[in-house]
């Protein structure tokens, strides 16, 4: 009986349509997989989405050939020689050199690509903590004022804003501290700005996702989670809460919008003046704030003093440093 | 060819010995495998008191250092250790030949454990301080209740190896206890077993001590 | 060393004497059995709950609070204390106590031994098969609730709070059964028949880890009762110290069913290493072995962590500590650590065991040798080493060690090398081959199909700019029941179509069987595919409400779920008809197998070998000219009808 | 046993468990579902104001939970309290909501909540007088809110004095000590939004936010708007 190729023909059926599925993803879906192109890190997750798929689609493509092959070529039910027993059949050692090689290869190929755009942007946009390892220019200063009460924002000048979300069952809100702290369930952000989202919670762990922008962080209380992105893009994003916090965690979400930096700059003044009765009433701004652990009613523990809503100065150290 | 009544089934020597082997062994390496497990258990609360304590949230991972009373402390550690050493000296007596020594050092251990574990209960309902009012505290009731139960552990294998032995005794005689026999090897084995987390109760409560009350 | 020499009896001279059977083992109501173990289940949960009672009484502030989680507490642990007491667990570590010598071994006749603390292994693997379809049966109960609810984003049909505590109830009973499904039934069965041995190393603690599985199921669905728990099968804190009693619960459950966990994987783990026959040494022992024995490594070293947490927990609710609770000086990340340094492993548990069953199939449908079987071996030790080194690719989000993330991006990608091992086995082992395509195939073919998609996602989740995107949403969701169900429930199918003939004497129905798997092949990709697609497009997992644009794909997900309930429907239906209605009675080596397994008689007898086998080769030289015999089995054991080949109906 | 015999086992096997699925159904996953809805829809003739009847207690002294703080809803047809939080609403219509505020108040862990948002001309009127903020800090503090999080509504309920006789258990009559906070706001198109209180109310719960207020028909629910 004549010799057949077997890996040949699979390698060589696997080749085009690797090549060909991968290219059709690449132009024909690549640009709509989420989130979206609305920030820098929103853009950047695309990127490793597509770059990822690239990889990942031929490793499909590939083993369901192969499965495929097998099923429709050594069928018992087709007939066909004799498998093979004994040692030739039991190890190989090209094959298992090889397969080893080529997934360690993928495998570190991946984590050192995950690593580099990890570090190039500035975490993508995931929460880092009360200390960020990666930031963007300027955000150390931004927020550093911003704890002193002294940050400024004006459009078009290149200068971070820094935006507190805080995270309690079941709403975020958000305060915006280089325009006096007031504190609002809107959330407005002007366009190609780089935003330092600084994210805490008053009392379960929430999550603070902004699908659009590429932004992920837990709200956590005591904790001060800071995720950044920069807007490229006008438009509306959501807001919802993808850490489970309880029985109105389905219905923890809002919408955003990206605005101009002018009409951005018109409605932070606006709703300054307007909550500035409130505002004085809110406690000074800071990355954390001790909530009460015992409610309104009082009572998990019985030692426990009502400390409503105040600053934790207690958590300077862990604010972000300068 | 013996016949054993209960399995209904019958063992060539070789098999006998191989099975016995298999026992023995199984003791060995499940007193050893069980020491591992417990590591990762005492590991666990190690690891909470290490993070709290990093973490200090709110300043209160143990505000004006308060600690457990520490004259308990001191009672239970060496008590905890008493017993440790108590299975070590005995097995060594033990294999030196002498099965009245390894019974008086296992009566010794089993007392002395049985103070540890009375003390240890005896602490936590007197405790000074409230379980939440700071993170230590809530750490050192956590090491309460699993110094409890690695006592417990501790008292029911040293008072089982120990009933075991006095009716070996009774039915084989005390050289019977040193002999070849299989059950005298199978005892010997869980006694050895025995010591080994005895040994490892006394040293992670020595360190555990050293944790909750000298730090 | 003393001198007096005994003849080698082995360990009968402590069982000389012809007692009476134990009580659990005596026929008759009255002897010990599920019966009193119920009994002593409520006797002791009453007494329990009394005791909590008056110690709270004590404390105003827990008398006045309107959930007193002391006595909540002390009633399940309690009422575990008396299951155990009633099915007589307990019987043996008392005697010893007393000094008395354990008493003889003898099993009851009949069925009723199924409802009895045996220590027969082969009782307890069919127990455990009962019992953890009971677990899935209910777990896919709740899903197709959960379903249900997702059939519109604004029509409810259940409340908020309802849903939130189905979808726990469902996620963490299906964790628990998916931790027990292999190793329980299959594990406890196989083990000893595959390594030639003639018993467990620790009977006892094998059936105690079955007799505390079934009160960790009554445990954490006594959380419906107490107004269940909100706070999905992780439980994070401090959502859990904020929840009612029913997180009482939740906690004692799981530490309850690790107590469990760990029994199992500690009699497992010791067997393999002490009672493989002669013969059998490392490099023969079977693939499915080797899995298990890194799943049972697995479970005795990581669930301790479980239950501490779970330990710290239950301390938070009842004597109120503050473990959890950032503002008294505790920590929420002290949860998500201790929980994931448990709940990774965890995961692998619940892949190894699938692994090994599809290794031991293949060769046999594929009559060809097990390829790369020490590369296979190796995969499974490694993974189980590197999955205690990547439990923070869950917290990647949450803000805690930011510098870790390359560090733990690179050891979950890593794992993916020894997994991948698991497909050159199949691979290799399929290549050439001369496949017969009997349902335990078709599983194994689905496994390799549905983990490909579960594994390639998981590259996608570990991946840390990726993760801000997918990280608890429906992609995560997705991708963990392609890895679950998709590759350990259907390993878990492949492997009962294979070996209940052996363990019942009956063939399932092969009609049936197909029906079965395509039914199920089929919905479970069209149930959980488009969870992918969900979850890319931006839903948060555990959600009552979504975008209304996703109701169009969350409906598709929901009716093929329902098909897929209907699949199972075929299975239960399968089951009762083949082995309890009309059965069929199987050959002896109805897949004309080489393991050791299909050696016994069956059924098999107490003993499983008259003779302990001495092994002489790997059970894998199929298609081998002059191959040697796996084992010398001893005269005694002739098998008891000529083995016919390729019979499967 | 016959196949007949077996198959008659199955059966009864099989009803059992669907009996107990039925019964677990009905007994721990139904109570509390959107079922019972309070129609307000047919009240009024079409574009007129609907009228919408609260009232906030401090303890519902019935039920499974006697002790937990509750909202009560007076049903438009019958003028009876009931203790129900899911509520039917025609769209694009004013409601005018009367809240009978009975329960004490306290200072609010998010003084946010402390401002009257989303109503007709962002006040409300407590006991005749208008209001756009309320200082939680001081007075009688803020005993609840009704906030509407996906219509940008926020109404804080101010407290009754804790020196006063409070009204120890739901439905309360209007002798006891209470507040009257009336405000109005306009419902969107068809959908279904959900409201709830911001103020940890739940006694003895971490936060305050478990109990009473992780359990529909206490301190949360829906506004169910149809055409």
């Amino acid at each position: 009986m004549k010799e057949i190729h077997h890996l040949r023909r699979m390698t060589t059926v696997w080749v085009i349509a690797s090549v060909i599925v991968d290219l059709l993803f690449w132009f024909l879906v690549g640009p709509h997989v989420p989130p979206g192109r609305m920030t820098n890190m929103a853009s950047s997750d695309q990127f490793d989405f597509n770059i990822l798929f690239v990889i990942a689609i031929p490793v499909l493509i590939g083993v369901w050939i192969y499965l495929g092959y097998t099923i429709v070529v050594w069928s018992a039910k087709r007939g066909g020689p004799e498998p093979v027993g004994g040692e030739a059949a039991r190890t190989n050692r090209t094959a298992q050199v090889a397969w080893i090689a080529i997934t360690s290869v993928v495998v570190l190929f991946l984590a050192g690509f995950g690593t580099v755009e990890l570090m190039v942007n500035n975490g993508s946009g995931g929460g880092e903590g009360p200390n960020p390892v990666w930031s963007p220019a300027g955000a150390a200063k931004a927020e550093t004022a911003a704890l002193a009460g002294t940050g400024t924002w004006s459009p078009n000048s290149g200068q971070v804003l820094p935006v507190q979300v805080i995270g309690q069952q079941w709403k975020f809100t958000y305060r915006y501290p280089t325009f006096g702290g007031f504190e609002t369930s809107q959330l407005i952000l002007p366009d190609n700005t780089t935003i330092a989202f600084n994210v805490t919670s008053l009392d379960v762990t929430h999550s603070f996702w902004a699908y659009q922008l590429g932004v992920k962080a837990d709200a956590n209380p005591l904790i001060n989670d800071v995720a950044y992105t920069a807007t490229t893009q006008r438009g509306e994003f959501v807001v919802r809460c993808s850490e489970l916090c309880g029985i109105w965690h389905g219905a923890m979400y809002n919408y955003g919008h990206v605005v101009s930096p002018q009409a951005f700059m018109t409605w932070a003044q606006q709703t300054e003046a307007a909550n500035a009765a409130n505002t004085k009433l809110l406690p000074a701004f800071a990355w954390t704030y001790v909530p009460d652990a015992n409610g309104a009613a009082g009572g998990y523990y019985p030692d426990g003093t009502v400390t409503p809503y105040s600053r934790a100065e207690v958590y300077g150290a862990k604010q972000p440093v300068s | 060819m013996t016949k054993t009544l209960n399995q209904g089934y019958e063992s060539t020597p070789e098999e006998a010995e191989f099975e016995l082997r298999a026992h023995i062994g199984s003791i060995w390496s499940g007193g050893r495998l069980f020491i591992g497990m417990y590591t990762f258990l005492i590991a666990s609360l190690v690891f909470a008191y290490f993070y709290l304590r990093s973490a200090n949230n709110g300043l209160l991972w143990r505000p004006h250092h308060v600690t457990a009373p520490t004259h308990y402390g001191w009672v239970v550690m060496l008590a905890t250790v008493a017993t440790g050493l108590m299975a070590v000296v005995g097995r060594r007596r033990l294999r030196g030949g002498s099965v009245l020594d390894w019974q008086v050092a296992g009566w010794t251990g089993l007392i002395t454990g049985v103070i540890a574990l009375i003390v240890q209960i005896w602490e936590l309902s007197s405790l000074p301080f409230y379980p939440g009012s700071s993170g230590y505290a809530s750490t050192f009731i956590g090491f309460g209740v699993f110094n409890i139960m690695t006592l417990v552990v501790v008292i029911f294998w040293v008072e089982t190896t120990l009933a075991r032995s006095l009716r070996l005794r009774r039915e084989l005689g005390a050289p019977g206890l040193l002999s070849t026999s299989a059950v005298a090897q199978s005892w010997r084995a869980n006694v050895a077993a025995m010591t080994y987390f005895a040994g490892f109760a006394a040293v992670s409560g020595a360190f555990l001590f050293l944790m909750f009350y000298q730090m | 060393m003393s001198t007096v020499q005994e003849p080698p009896g082995g360990l009968a001279s402590d069982h000389v004497d012809p007692i009476r059977p134990p009580l659990t083992q005596r026929p008759g109501l009255f002897s010990q059995h599920l019966g009193t173990a119920i009994i002593g289940a409520v006797l002791g949960y009453a007494l329990g709950h009394w005791m909590g009672n008056a110690i709270a009484s004590h404390y105003p502030y827990i008398a006045n609070s309107g959930q007193n989680a002391i006595a909540d507490a002390l009633g399940l642990i309690l009422g575990v204390a008396g299951w155990l007491l009633g099915i007589g667990a307990l019987n043996y570590p008392l005697a010893k106590l007393a000094g008395r010598q354990p008493e003889a071994e003898v099993e009851v006749e009949g069925w009723s031994k199924y409802f009895r603390y045996s220590t027969n292994h082969k009782t307890v693997g069919l127990q455990y098969v009962v019992g953890v379809l009971l677990f899935m049966f209910t777990g896919g109960l709740l899903a197709m609730a959960i379903r249900t609810e997702l059939l519109s984003p604004t029509t409810h049909v259940f409340s908020p709070d309802t849903y939130i505590k189905i979808v726990s109830e469902h996620g963490t009973v299906m964790m628990m059964m998916a931790t027990s499904i292999v190793v329980g039934p299959l594990g406890n069965y196989l083990v000893p028949l595959m390594i030639g041995s003639r018993r467990m190393a620790f009977p006892r603690i094998e059936a105690f880890s079955f007799w505390v599985f079934v009160a960790g199921y009554m445990v954490i669905f006594s959380a419906l009762p107490y107004g269940g728990f909100p706070t999905g099968w992780t439980g994070y804190a401090p959502l859990q110290t904020q929840a009612g009693p029913g997180m009482v619960s939740y906690l004692f459950g799981f530490a309850v069913i690790g107590m469990g966990m760990m029994a199992a994987g500690f009699n497992i783990a010791v067997t393999i290493i002490n009672y493989r026959a002669p013969g059998m040494t490392w490099s023969r022992v079977p693939i499915f072995v080797w899995s298990i024995l890194a799943t049972a490594a697995l479970l005795t070293l990581a669930t301790p962590t479980l239950f501490a947490a779970g330990v710290f927990g239950l301390l938070d609710r009842t004597v109120q500590t503050a473990f959890y609770v950032t503002e008294h000086g505790g920590s929420s990340y002290l949860w998500e650590n201790l929980f994931w340094f448990f709940g990774h492993p965890e995961v692998y548990i619940m892949a190894l065991p699938g692994f090994g069953i599809a290794g031991e199939i293949l060769p046999v449908f594929t009559r060809k040798p097990l390829f790369a079987y020490k590369v296979g071996a190796a995969g499974m030790i490694g993974v189980s080493l590197l999955s205690f080194f990547v439990w923070q690719h869950h917290l990647f989000q949450s803000g805690i060690n930011p510098d870790m993330r390359p560090l733990f991006m690179l050891t979950t990608e890593l794992i993916s090398i020894p997994t991948g091992f698991i497909y050159l086995v199949g691979m290799g082992t399929m290549y050439k081959a001369k496949i017969r395509f009997d349902i335990p195939m078709l599983f194994v073919m689905a496994l390799y199909f549905n983990f490909l998609i579960g594994g390639v996602t998981g590259v996608f989740l570990s991946d840390v700019p990726v993760n801000v995107t997918v990280h608890g949403g429906f992609f995560v969701l997705a991708h963990f029941h392609y890895t679950i169900m998709g590759g350990l429930l259907f390993a878990f199918m492949a492997g009962l179509y294979y070996w209940l003939p052996k363990m019942t004497g009956r063939m399932m129905n092969k009609r049936l069987g197909l029906w079965h798997f395509w039914t199920m092949f089929i919905f479970f990709n069209l149930t959980f595919f488009p969870m992918f697609i969900i979850g890319l497009l931006g839903q948060p997992r555990r959600v009552f409400t979504y975008a209304k644009n996703l109701q169009g794909l969350n409906d598709f997900s929901s009716v093929s779920a329902f098909l897929l309930g209907l699949s199972f429907l075929i299975f239960f239906a399968n089951l009762v008809w083949s082995l309890y209605i009309k059965p069929v009675k199987a050959p002896a080596n109805p897949w004309d197998s080489l393991g050791l397994e299909w050696q016994t008689v069956t059924p098999v007898p107490a003993h499983n070998f008259d003779r302990i086998p001495v092994v002489l080769s790997d059970p894998y030289h199929y298609s081998e000219e002059n191959a040697p015999a796996v084992a010398d089995l001893g005269p005694a054991s002739p098998p008891e009808e000529p083995t016919l080949s390729g019979v499967t109906a | 046993m016959s196949i007949r015999g077996r198959f008659a086992t199955v059966a009864v096997l099989f009803l059992v468990a669907v009996g107990l699925i039925v019964w677990s159904v009905a007994a721990f996953l139904t109570p509390g579902t959107p079922g019972g809805v309070v129609n307000f829809t047919d009240t009024q003739a079409a574009g007129q104001p609907v009228d919408l009847t609260v009232q906030t207690v401090g303890a519902i002294g019935s039920g499974a939970h006697p002790t937990w703080v509750s909202y009560l809803v007076k049903n438009p047809h019958t003028g009876s309290w009931i203790q129900d939080t899911t509520w039917e609403l025609p769209a694009h219509r004013l409601i005018h909501m009367t809240v009978l505020q009975y329960d004490t108040g306290g200072p609010l862990r998010n003084q946010e909540w402390g401002q009257v948002q989303g109503t007709i001309g962002s006040t409300a009127s407590l006991n005749g007088q208008p209001y756009s903020v309320y200082d939680s800090n001081a007075g009688n503090g803020v005993g609840h809110t009704f906030s509407v999080p996906g219509l940008n509504i926020n109404v804080p309920l101010v407290g009754v004095s804790s020196s006063a006789q409070v009204c120890g258990a739901g439905p309360c009559a209007t002798s006891s000590p209470h507040n009257t906070i009336t405000f109005s706001f306009t419902t969107p198109g068809p959908g279904n939004y959900h409201w709830q209180c911001f103020v940890p109310c739940g006694l003895g719960y971490l936060f305050g936010n478990g109990g009473p207020m992780a359990t529909q028909n206490y301190m949360g629910g829906f506004l169910d708007v149809v055409r």
